[in-house]
């Protein structure tokens, strides 16, 4: 249950000034509007990476604005997107000469206020390209994946989309290849709890005890289906089962992993889990490349997980290695 | 209807809706947790204090009081439904211009709107959103047509509740819900639940203004 | 509640394999023992760190082992300390010319194994010292600051002791700088729930609604008293209040500082606890260095969070912005 | 008793433990989770699975057998009970050696393990630990030192759990509870309330041993 709040109309506002607050060594707040922007930016000639969404989510999404990951965030209310003329004023801070792009989870309230702003920026002559994270299988058939809403999947389509942008690649670029790796992340997840939004007293949705859900969303959604509770070994078998059922045709056996914690299902849980998954994945031979076992796009505090697999390539590898920094998340050399 | 007339009904017909989205947060809520992220009546509320917040400013007309108290919506909401409501009122209010208003320039003025959001949202009628009890109420509304704005919304107002009603039979292919296919059956859509209670609070003022004269 | 596992009893050691198998690029398992150590150990002429303790507490211990940081972590069950068998192997495993420092959280358990390790090892002729931290406020009075528990203040003094023994100090002054970073960290937690233990249906223990309890320990302990539930703006004073009651004597007015989420407690509620700390702190003429909001020291999935302040000088400062990179944290230079 | 009879008795004493810490695991948990963390249970489960492990190794004595199982126990244990329970055995069960034990020589090995405790514990009788089971159960079993075993063990049994129902009344100066100072009165220390079960097992089959001669 979230606990720490002053006033809950606040919650939003404050939380941003408290993160500003701590990390401004990485982002500064955007001058009138609800986002931040790396301390760095806008800089010319480098395409702006614009990512954002409802707020419940950290280190999604402004957690990864800072040196190789994305230009700004812009932050709406818990689980709400933000509005269109907050996206648009964000992208007016951050917009440099090469245009930008925006890359946000494909769900109604974000497509609908990304959109808008788009728009908006191209009548008044801006380059602005959307590409939108599809990567949870739950949330649709194969064949529509344009439908499927986008769930930890974000954290590989982001740093593909701010290394790309950050080595000095043109907007085309940034967008295909951002496009490409979307095309080749999938996710899929478990729920075990609901989480409760600031101010409220009731979760979202109860599991029952001795259950789970299949296909959570992370806004508090309960799954598509529900099952009994199965051992961490069972529910490897189950996750894997579901993502490499649509590995992708000619895919190459190696894949980028994140094995996301949605909040309230800890760390060393998710290690019990990923010695499961790891021993699978190397019987069906796929390498995986730079695991990341932690929580990177969490649902408040709700309780489950969520496996996302990026297939890689030469290219993909190469952006995924690059070094950034961030609030939430820094690769480093060393 | 004087234009101040309309200024003044407007301002309270604003007000109106916040106080029912105040009293409706908890459903909204709960109907909007049972598929989707249970924000529904935060966000609602949230948007109307904040276009209550701008009707102090004095407005030409009841259409641009409108239209401004839709973007101080929108961009305060957030999320699917301040896009939409933001966008379906905006150009309501936008059309309507300075009054006094005949029932057929309220009713073109809010199909425009609804316009804009099938255009926006790509949702049909059918597919449990807002539309379902929108698309209804606006038919009813241009079959009367001919009768003074009061009587026409407060007949108009049964097919906008049949239509939200109806949303609990349908399986939800847009928004949020959408994922979860058959397991939103049995649900009101919360959009088609706030919009019908968006709808009585006119009803209330405009009728109310009715009985006062 | 703890719900991902096999066998709780399998726990610690799958825990173990997960972790190793996904952060290779940071550590490898000792052979024949319950911890892991970096991959680029031992390194001839270095100080090795060996930190240790309950499992439970991740990114503490095993998530702090890398450049820059801990050499080996040695890894107990959930909130039991390792044995003193598991200590003096994983010593073994790590220790070069230069001796070892054992740094750990200072509970009756730790003390205990650790101890006994350090005498099996100095009777076979190697020089081992240790550096209890003791920066938990609520647990003793100020003048027996030695009987003070260790809870996320962990997170400071180990890496102080990473960076020192990183830069290549002797042992003498590894643990001179570590005793004294200790010396200069402050601790003071509250709690809003506890957590369960793998395979148990009962928390350690609950808290009642609207109530909350102070001094928490960071293995499900109770608080040591208990309040009325208050806002964010006014547990960040009750923190402030405690912690800078004990302000060290000649201490500039600089300060590192982590609040750290136990678990359960998100970041979003952490940010907006911050807001109200960061203003507190500039209206004492605190400055802070290099703040980090996460969770670095948790207790499983307990509901809470801690406030640790490190009251800096120039030595230490250094040596808290020395790079260094783990599974559990990084600090880059980008 | 003869030497292999001795060996056998020992490693019934030592399945006896492990019954009877799986038995009152939770109780032991529950105690622990009063003031401390909660594992007290669990790890004496864990640690006498070990102990039970290393049994089938063939001891040449039954000191042997207790050292042995008690640096299993303790490896296996970890935590304060690990070590402080691992020493006092594996102490006690160098100084047996092979028997057969005489009352007297079994108190002075359980006095050598409890030293070892006090010294690398650094806690008194009265702290609220397990001492608090294990002096006063030390002293009355030197007291009936010149009666047989099975029968000194019995009568010194009341001690222990005296002792044991005395910690109730304590406030915990060491360990994990005694940050809690006032607040771990009115909860019996798990530490002693384990020991004093371990006692217990080894009366069962010392008793019965003797019963069925
Ligand atoms: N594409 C769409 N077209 C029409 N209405 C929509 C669409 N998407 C969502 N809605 C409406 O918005 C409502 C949800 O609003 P709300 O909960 O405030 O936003 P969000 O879905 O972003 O959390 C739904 O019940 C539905 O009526
Ligand atoms: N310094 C000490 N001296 C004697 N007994 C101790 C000491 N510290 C702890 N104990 C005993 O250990 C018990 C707790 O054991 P356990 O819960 O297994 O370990 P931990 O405290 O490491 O979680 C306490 O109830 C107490 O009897
Ligand atoms: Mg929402
Ligand atoms: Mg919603
Ligand atoms: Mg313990
Ligand atoms: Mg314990």
């Amino acid at each position: 249950m979230t606990k720490l709040w002053n006033d809950p109309a606040d919650f939003r506002a404050e939380l941003i000034d408290g993160f500003v607050a701590a990390y401004g060594r990485y982002v500064r707040r955007i001058p009138d509007a609800s986002g931040v922007m790396a301390v760095d930016g806008p800089r010319s000639g480098k395409v702006a990476v614009i990512i954002g969404g409802g707020s419940g989510h950290y280190p999604a999404f402004c957690g990864y604005v800072g040196p190789g990951l994305a230009d700004a965030a812009v932050m709406g209310n818990v689980f709400a997107a933000p509005s269109s003329e907050q996206v648009y004023r964000c992208t007016q801070a951050v917009i440099g000469n090469a245009g930008a792009l925006y890359c946000y989870g494909n769900y109604s309230g974000d497509v609908l206020n990304f959109d808008m702003a788009a728009m908006r920026c191209q009548m008044e002559g801006q380059d602005v390209r959307t590409v939108r994270v599809t990567d949870d299988v739950a949330s649709a058939p194969p064949d529509q994946q344009e439908k499927r809403r986008g769930i930890s999947g974000d954290f590989f389509v982001f740093k593909i989309a701010g290394a790309s942008a950050a080595r000095g690649d043109t907007l085309d670029e940034v967008e295909r290849l951002t496009r490409h790796a979307n095309a080749r992340t999938r996710s899929f997840g478990v729920a075990f709890g609901g989480c409760t939004l600031p101010g409220q007293t009731e979760p979202l949705f109860t599991v029952e005890p001795g259950r789970m859900e299949l296909g959570l969303g992370v806004h508090g959604e309960p799954g598509v289906s529900s099952s009994e509770m199965r051992t961490a070994a069972e529910i490897a078998d189950l996750l894997l089962d579901t993502l490499l059922a649509e590995r992708p045709d000619g895919g190459e056996a190696r894949a980028a992993l994140l094995l996301n914690g949605l909040g309230n299902t800890k760390y060393e849980e998710l290690f019990v889990l990923y010695k499961d998954i790891d021993r699978r994945l190397a019987q069906e031979g796929v390498r995986i490349h730079r695991p990341v076992v932690d929580e990177q796009v969490t649902s408040l505090n709700m309780a489950g997980c969520s496996l996302s697999l990026l297939w890689l390539d030469d290219e993909l590898e190469a952006l995924l290695d690059a070094p950034c920094a961030s609030a939430g998340y820094v690769q480093s050399a060393l | 209807m004087s234009e101040a007339t309309s200024v003044e009904t407007m301002r309270r017909i604003i007000r109106q809706a916040l106080a029912s989205m105040e009293e409706h947060a908890d459903e909204l809520g709960r109907l909007d947790a049972a598929a989707g992220d249970g924000d529904h009546g935060i966000t609602m509320v949230r948007g109307m204090k904040a276009a209550v917040a701008v009707l102090d400013a004095n407005a030409p007309d009841a259409g641009a009081l409108l239209s401004r108290g839709a973007l101080a919506f929108s961009d305060a909401a957030g999320g699917a439904s301040g896009a939409l409501y933001g966008m379906l009122f905006a150009t309501a209010g936008r059309q309507l211009g300075a009054g006094p208003y005949a029932t057929a320039d309220v009713a073109a003025a809010m199909r425009a709107g609804c316009d804009v959001v099938m255009r926006l949202g790509k949702a049909q009628p059918g597919d449990k959103t807002l539309l379902d009890a929108l698309e209804p109420f606006l038919v009813a509304l241009d079959a009367a047509a001919d009768r003074p704005l009061p009587v026409a919304w407060r007949t108009a107002l049964p097919a906008a509740q049949a239509g939200t009603a109806a949303t609990a039979g349908m399986v939800a292919s847009c928004g949020r819900s959408a994922t979860l296919g058959e397991r939103s059956l049995g649900h009101r859509d919360p959009g088609a639940v706030s919009l019908t209670y968006l709808l009585e609070a006119v009803d209330k003022v405009i009728g109310e203004a009715e009985s006062d004269r």
